[in-house]
């Protein structure tokens, strides 16, 4: 038994911890969390390259860059918007179902003020608008960042859950894009709206520049403000939030409403892109691939920790994945099984749990 | 010691009583409004056409309980109409074992997910979103095209209807569905595995602390909303007497907002299966609804259908204000 | 007399086309005098069969049904029939063994279709060398017209050893991924591609952009086949982009009133009624493009 | 009964036991003592199979034991309450009682849980442990101390051989831990080993056998009450001698006090304030560097009353002037802007944001206050939150690490850095010294009349009566959730007391 009387006891030696040993930069980088996801992005394209060795093919055509890259790059950017917008809803603890509807909304309305007025100029016959091109686009953002508004509010003012919230504005909201449309596709002729869906600035695609727009612009507001630390702490922790005077309902609708505007921005890409405004299938679904790409980027759907960045290469992961379904022939009634084997592979390799488990079982044969 | 008696809070209107009230409300809203509208089979149609989805319903429940969710309900729906039917008719196997075989799949489908779920402290929603692809991927491998069901038992049951009073009746499926539902109401709030349900909703930690089955109760509830999925499949196979890779397409997001309707947080912990029974009656209803009125269009449709959730949504969050506290943290 | 009540159990409002049918359903039954009842299933066969049976609880004169998919309805319609309520199938037929389910089927036959689109092609081709590369946008993976569509064609084209389908993949019947899909091939076959059928003209349209964009020429560099008829595609016709189209037609809306008259007054109809359609070539296009109501 | 050797624990590069000692024998109660992170909790955590040790052995009744859940342990018969509340605040008090366990009925095969006989027996667990609670009610709407309460009638009501209590009694009042201690006594005598922290010297000595002394995550010694009094054992667990402050310590200038302060505007007056069934109308004054105290029973309304002076809950009747200024809170962010600052009572639900780091724990606040915009930079972030490290003593291994892995008294010690980095003009204090050891509590209190003589108002909420009495300029006295009356400063306890608990005549 240690029993000594001790009414004035020896003081302890210090602790002496080691020094951490600083560890390899491999090591260190092997734990940033955009590792996997990046991981993953370089084997599918690897996968893709091996089977259609026309993928690093980039040519300079028309003044422009072409090819596949480029084609992923454009196709991927109204999915990284959407899914960019979603990311701070998800950090909050909500969630948006919604957003796939409103990309339908918005690019409704961009066809609606644009008309479909021609006339004769110069002797060549053209297109024209009703509304001016900045009025075109700021309307159609506007309703986005009103249909997001309004979850916003239901959310934060009413107290709806989240995914019944959306859910009524995905249903509502797409019944309205196809009010709007008139369940036909609305197409649109006046060019220089489609700048924004295929045009090219310095060479590269255009959607694609407001994608890395809007990535930086949120960037740049989550380092310069405390939104991030507000966002974070309300998707952690909503009522000790609100006891440290963080505006959490402001804040939320304001995220919310952010979520809609950007979807809007994905409407107004989708559109231009194609030419015509499409209220029975424009963003049809996009919501479970925003969501995913979302996850796939390492943000937790249980709030508090999220990554821009992460959310990028997760909507470049999941097009890669298409483009390279179309690109190598997997036959269409298979599509899905390869998307599914590829999802859970991916969040098993992306799971620090699963990598414990396996390294446990890799070295157990192993006599060290 | 604590001498003074906690006075309860003011009185308020239990959710599903609510839920009810505003059920009874918009039925007679309809009888009022449309001729046909009041009658027995009208409501039994509730029944009869939304069986599976209670079926399906039920099992997502347990699942959001624990504060998790499965989306890969309705694929395995479709996924099992689609075995049943390629058994029955290609293969001509016995409905006696085709039944059961497919209830074991689709339990092992869920139990196989709520591992990952588990095992790997992966999201439950795209580990559920991959099932989701996997099994609707899978139903084209099987056939692109629809398999009719002719085997004699299917479609004897299928048309079988269990008269009740007055002429109404009920078909074989709904009075699975309701027993499926008594069962799952008696296990939520009577058995052990229900409660430890509710406790890891509650707090996955404190669970845990306690000493619960977490890990067990986690992959069991997966299966339990696969078995479920796969019960729900052989009701709608019995329903529409047919395999397809495109049954039940969005039927988790049905499923979902029936439970969720029905006040359960999708956090998990709190809610009540009755509540569920409430949120999918609630759909039905204001399917028929609509149904009955018969002058509006498809988007019109939708649009009076979020309307119309909304409505219910928002009466149902006024009976229970000052709650909201609680229901936002 | 009383006024006939139809109701009419709708698919839902996925494309174009199904619009302009609903819009000639609506718009003949107005014309007509019938009171319709109309339900959007929204592209769920239980949402149309629950719709059914609202319908007989409403005790409707006659049911029409556009069915989603052929399978599967044996039970509710059996329903109708005990509930003395006669049904007529538009656009699609069901696979009941039991014809007395339904009193007639009125709409086209999608593999007829997919026929014509290939016998088209044998012609516009008659003589030339092989090969002849075609790339196919199918339908939403699973759907009746998508499968009907597809088979019809290759039956036709299996016979000529110098057609060759080297891609097909789903477009899903939208202009948006019509446009990605054929993106795609565009990268991985280049100048390969002699030929380009889609399964519906929305997706038709998608390529041709996509294939602009690549600077090729659409309609003179690859040719271009697709099913319905809609407007943009006669229009894209019209500016030589696009070859030909098989017309699908939806205006079903007259004739499916007069049926159900026909019905009501107790007169028996024939099991299968044809709908007027034609396969448009470019220069058709132009003379019938002023025509065209959707 | 329960034997720990070497026990070593790291988590990551930082050490936070090492090489630690433990012998539990039976019949005895066990206290384990040392200061805020001094590893007390980890090493409970370890004993009952929560997390495994990196070195070491448990045995138990001389059987070695490796426990990998706590499943595990409690089948092994260790029955234990953690430090923060671990119980389903979604579940009643009963089944929370008897989760794991329930009683069955009818077929065996069929396992339904017997609804009614839980009820009966937990009232009947309930009854005998003293406890006044429905155990109908759902845990969560029961205050903290009751479900501490709760939890400690689980891990009594198991047939157990070890039982572990970590600070079982911070949110009690001294009835409360009597009838516990009671209760103690008769299980110790049944046989039972426990296992019992707490940061209370005079608990220590009115119940344990055996004192084990943990200083930096290392064994200090073993001793008997009776081998180590009072000021030996702090020195043991600090390190070095402390002196232990009395009530008359402070007393120095502090009856001028009151007279220059009649005649100022108060910094915060209530007239006529409450709300409905939460709190009955009662006025209060706080000037400008005054400490008052506010006393009463469990329930009484103490925090009730903190939150509708911080705009937690709506006011539904009176007024509430800032400085003279009549305002009407609707969101804390209002209140905050005004100066005032509230350390809540329910650290973990209300208080802590677990997966932030220490750092943006501490300038939450203040950058509320501040509003989005401008961002307070990392440095800057960084210098504040080392600074109220060191002022409170706060033991972590970093700022960057999550709150949530902080020991109970540090992540207590934290929040209230979150306030005073706001520097408020009105300091809330609810419960701000639970869990929070006595070297630490002394040099808090310290710090908040060190604060008010600054000129800080001070509200401060604390069912330590000893601890209200020492620090407060002026004490108010709740009962029944409405005002029982106010004494002066140097009341004596027992005024206190007699004011807490009878009816006013
Ligand atoms: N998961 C972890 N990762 C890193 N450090 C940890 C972790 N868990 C605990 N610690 C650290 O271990 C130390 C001991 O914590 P512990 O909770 O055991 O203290 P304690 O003695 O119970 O203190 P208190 O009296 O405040 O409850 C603390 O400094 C804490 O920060
Ligand atoms: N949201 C709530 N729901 C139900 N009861 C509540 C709620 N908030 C407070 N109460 C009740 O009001 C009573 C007064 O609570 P309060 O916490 O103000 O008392 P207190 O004097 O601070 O006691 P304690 O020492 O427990 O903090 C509590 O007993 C509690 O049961
Ligand atoms: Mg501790
Ligand atoms: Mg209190």
């Amino acid at each position: 038994m240690t029993t000594h009387d001790m009414s004035t006891p020896t003081p302890l030696p210090a602790r002496q911890t080691p020094p951490p040993k600083p560890d390899a930069i491999w090591l260190r980088a092997a734990r940033h969390p955009l590792v996997w996801p990046l991981v993953t992005l370089a084997l599918i394209l690897a996968v893709n390259a091996s089977l259609n060795p026309g993928l690093w093919h980039l040519q300079w055509r028309d003044g422009h860059l072409y090819g596949s890259l480029i084609d992923i790059v454009n196709r991927a950017a109204p999915l990284a918007v959407v899914a960019l917008g979603l990311t701070l809803v998800i950090a909050t603890r909500g969630i948006d179902i919604s957003v796939g509807a409103v990309v339908a909304i918005s690019g409704a309305v961009a066809a609606l003020l644009i008309g479909n007025e021609s006339a004769v100029v110069n002797g060549t016959f053209m297109h024209l608008s009703r509304t001016p091109l900045a009025l075109v686009i700021l309307g159609a953002l506007a309703a986005g960042a009103l249909c997001g508004a309004w979850n916003g509010l239901l959310i934060a003012r009413a107290g709806l859950q989240p995914i019944i919230a959306t859910l009524i504005m995905m249903l509502a909201g797409r019944g309205a894009a196809q009010l709007l449309t008139g369940g036909q596709i609305l197409s649109i002729g006046y060019a220089p709206y489609f700048t924004i869906g295929s045009g090219f600035f310095l060479g590269l695609p255009v959607a694609a520049l407001i994608a890395l727009a809007v990535w930086g612009g949120m960037t740049l507001m989550l380092e310069r403000s405390a939104l991030g630390l507000f966002i974070r702490a309300i998707g952690i922790n909503p009522r000790a939030a609100r006891v440290a005077g963080v505006r959490a309902r402001t804040i939320t609708v304001c995220v919310y409403a952010f979520c809609g505007l950007c979807a809007g921005v994905a409407g107004v890409i989708v559109s231009s892109n194609v030419k015509s405004a499409d209220g029975n299938n424009a963003g049809l679904l996009m919501e479970l691939d925003a969501i995913l790409a979302v996850t796939i980027g390492g943000t937790l759907l249980t709030g508090g920790r999220f990554s821009l960045a992460g959310t990028v290469i997760g909507a470049l992961i999941i097009q890669t994945l298409t483009s390279t379904i179309y690109a190598i022939g997997v036959p269409p009634e298979i599509n899905l099984v390869v998307k599914a084997v590829v999802v859970f592979a991916v969040m098993l390799l992306q799971s620090s749990e699963f990598r414990r488990q396996l390294r446990a079982i890799a070295f157990r044969g192993d006599p060290r | 010691m604590s001498t003074m008696a906690l006075k309860g809070r003011a009185f308020r209107i239990p959710p599903v009583v609510a839920s009810v009230l505003l059920l009874l409300a918009m039925v007679t809203f309809g009888s009022v409004m449309y001729t046909g509208f009041f009658s027995a089979q009208v409501f039994l149609n509730l029944l009869i056409d939304n069986a599976f989805l209670l079926v399906v319903a039920v099992g997502m429940t347990f699942v959001i309980l624990t504060g998790g969710i499965d989306l890969s309900v309705g694929s395995v729906v479709a996924l099992t109409t689609m075995v049943s039917a390629a058994l029955v008719e290609h293969r001509h196997w016995s409905p006696g074992v085709v039944v059961p075989l497919v209830l074991a799949g689709g339990a092992l489908f869920g139990a196989f997910q709520g591992w990952l779920v588990e095992r790997f402290r992966l999201q439950p929603f795209i580990v559920t979103l991959a099932g989701m692809f996997l099994a609707r991927g899978l139903c084209y491998v099987i056939s692109i095209d629809s398999i009719s069901i002719t085997e004699p038992t299917f479609t004897a049951i299928a048309q079988t209807r269990v008269p009740l009073f007055a002429g109404a009746a009920l078909s074989i499926g709904s009075v699975i569905a309701l027993a499926t539902f008594a069962v799952a109401v008696f296990v939520a709030h009577g058995t052990a595995f229900g409660r430890n349900v509710y406790a890891i909703g509650g707090s996955e930690h404190s669970a845990l602390l306690m000493g619960l089955p977490v890990a067990r109760t986690i992959v069991g509830v997966y299966a339990l909303s696969g078995f479920c999925a796969a019960l729900g499949g052989v009701l709608f196979t019995f329903y529409m007497l047919s395999g397809y890779g495109l049954h039940a397409t969005g039927l988790e997001l049905d499923a979902i907002a029936s439970v969720v309707i029905g006040g359960t947080l999708l956090a998990g912990g709190v809610g009540l299966v009755a509540g569920t029974l409430c949120g999918v009656l609630m759909l039905g209803l204001i399917q028929t609804l609509i149904t009955f009125d018969g002058s509006l269009s498809a988007w019109w449709t939708r649009i009076v259908i979020g309307a119309l959730l909304l409505a219910f949504c928002l009466l149902q969050r006024l009976t229970q204000r000052g709650d909201g506290e609680a229901a936002a943290a | 007399q009383k006024k006939i009540v139809l109701g009419f159990a709708q698919v839902g409002a996925e494309s174009a086309w199904r619009t302009a049918n609903t819009e000639s359903i609506k718009s003949a039954a107005k014309d007509a005098g019938i009171e319709l009842k109309f339900s959007d299933a929204q592209q769920k066969q239980e949402n149309q069969i629950k719709a059914i049976r609202s319908f007989i609880a409403q005790k409707v004169d006659v049911i029409g049904l556009s069915p989603v998919v052929e399978s599967g309805w044996d039970t509710v319609l059996q329903e109708a029939k005990a509930a003395h309520i006669p049904v007529i199938l538009t656009d699609r037929a069901v696979d009941s063994k039991d014809t007395s389910l339904y009193v007639t089927f009125m709409g086209s036959d999608f593999i007829e279709e997919g026929k014509r689109a290939g016998r088209w092609l044998e012609e516009f081709e008659k003589g030339k060398p092989g090969p002849i590369n075609i790339v196919e946008l199918q339908g939403t993976v699973g759907s009746a017209p998508a499968i009907d569509r597809k088979k019809g064609f290759a039956d036709v084209i299996g016979g000529d050893p110098r057609m060759k389908i080297i891609r097909s993949q789903t477009g899903d019947f939208t202009l948006a991924k019509g446009k990605e899909v054929m993106e795609a091939f565009l990268k991985a076959e280049g100048k390969n591609i002699n030929v380009l059928y889609a399964h519906n003209d929305d997706m038709a349209l998608g390529a041709i952009q996509a294939i602009e964009e690549a600077g090729l020429k659409p309609g003179v560099d690859i040719t271009i086949i697709s099913i319905d008829g809609t407007k943009g595609a006669f229009e894209a016709m019209a500016a030589g982009k696009q070859n030909v189209v098989v017309e699908c037609n939806p205006l079903l809306g007259p004739q499916l009133m007069s049926a159900a008259k026909d019905v009501v007054a107790g007169k028996t109809l024939p099991k299968r009624i044809l709908t007027n359609e034609t396969v448009y070539t470019q220069s058709q296009a132009v003379a019938a493009l002023p025509s065209r109501k959707y | 009964m329960l034997n720990a050797t070497g026990i070593d624990k790291r988590f990551g590069a930082v050490s936070v036991l090492e090489g630690v000692q433990l012998t539990l024998r039976a019949g005895e109660v066990h206290a384990v003592m040392g200061q805020n992170g001094a590893g007390k909790s980890t090493l409970i955590k370890i004993l009952t199979g929560v997390i495994a040790p990196n070195a070491g052995t448990l045995s138990l009744a001389g059987q070695a034991i490796a426990p990998e859940s706590p499943l595990a342990a409690q089948r092994l018969g260790i029955s234990t309450v953690y430090q923060e509340v671990n119980l389903c605040p979604n579940l009643t008090v009963a089944e929370n009682i008897f989760a794991g366990r329930y009683p069955r009925r009818g077929w065996t095969a069929l396992k339904a849980i017997d609804g009614p006989r839980m009820l009966r027996e937990t009232r009947a667990l309930l009854q005998r442990l003293n406890i006044a609670i429905d155990p109908a009610r759902t845990l969560g709407s029961l205050p903290v101390a009751m479900q501490q309460l709760v939890a400690i009638a689980r891990a009594l009501s198991v047939d157990a051989k070890v039982l572990i209590l970590d600070e079982p009694t911070s949110s009690l009042d001294d009835s409360e831990v009597e009838s516990l201690f009671a209760v103690l006594r008769g299980l110790r005598q049944s046989g039972l080993a426990i296992l019992f922290v707490t940061h209370f010297l005079d608990q220590v000595y009115a119940i344990a056998d055996r004192i084990t002394v943990l200083r930096n995550g290392r064994f200090v010694g073993e001793w008997t009450p009776a081998q180590l009094p009072a000021p030996a054992l702090v020195a043991a667990m600090v390190g070095r001698d402390v002196a232990l402050a009395s009530a008359e310590s402070v007393d120095a200038e502090a009856p001028a006090k009151q007279d220059e302060l009649e005649g100022s505007t108060p910094r915060l007056s209530l007239r006529g304030f409450g709300a409905q069934r939460r709190l009955h109308p009662l006025s209060l004054d706080l000037h400008a560097g005054e400490v008052v105290g506010v006393a009463g029973l469990l329930g009484s309304g103490r925090t009730e009353l903190a939150r509708l002076m911080f705009g937690l809950d709506a006011a539904d009747f009176g007024t509430l002037q800032v400085q003279g200024q009549a305002v009407r809170f609707t969101h804390p962010a209002q209140a905050v802007r005004l100066g005032l600052a509230f350390c809540p009572e329910e650290r973990k639900a209300d208080g802590i944001v677990g997966e932030l780091s220490v750092r943006e724990n501490i300038v939450l606040a203040l950058q509320a206050r501040a509003g989005l915009w401008p961002c307070i930079r990392p440095t800057k972030q960084r210098e504040l939150a080392q600074r109220y490290i060191e002022l409170l003593g706060i033991r972590a291994a970093d700022s960057d690490m999550p709150i949530a892995l902080l020991s109970g008294g540090n992540q207590q010690k934290a929040l209230l850095a979150r306030w005073l980095a706001t520097s408020p003009r009105v300091l809330i204090l609810d419960e701000p010294t639970r869990g929070v050891d006595v070297a630490a509590k002394q040099e808090l209190m310290n710090e908040v009349m060190r604060l008010a003589r600054d000129g800080m108002s001070v509200l401060f909420i604390s069912s330590e009566i000893d601890e209200v009495l020492r620090i407060s300029d002026r004490i108010v006295v709740l009962r029944d959730r409405r005002k029982a009356g106010e004494l002066p400063r140097g009341a004596s306890e027992a005024q206190v007391m007699d004011m807490i608990c009878e009816p006013a005549a």
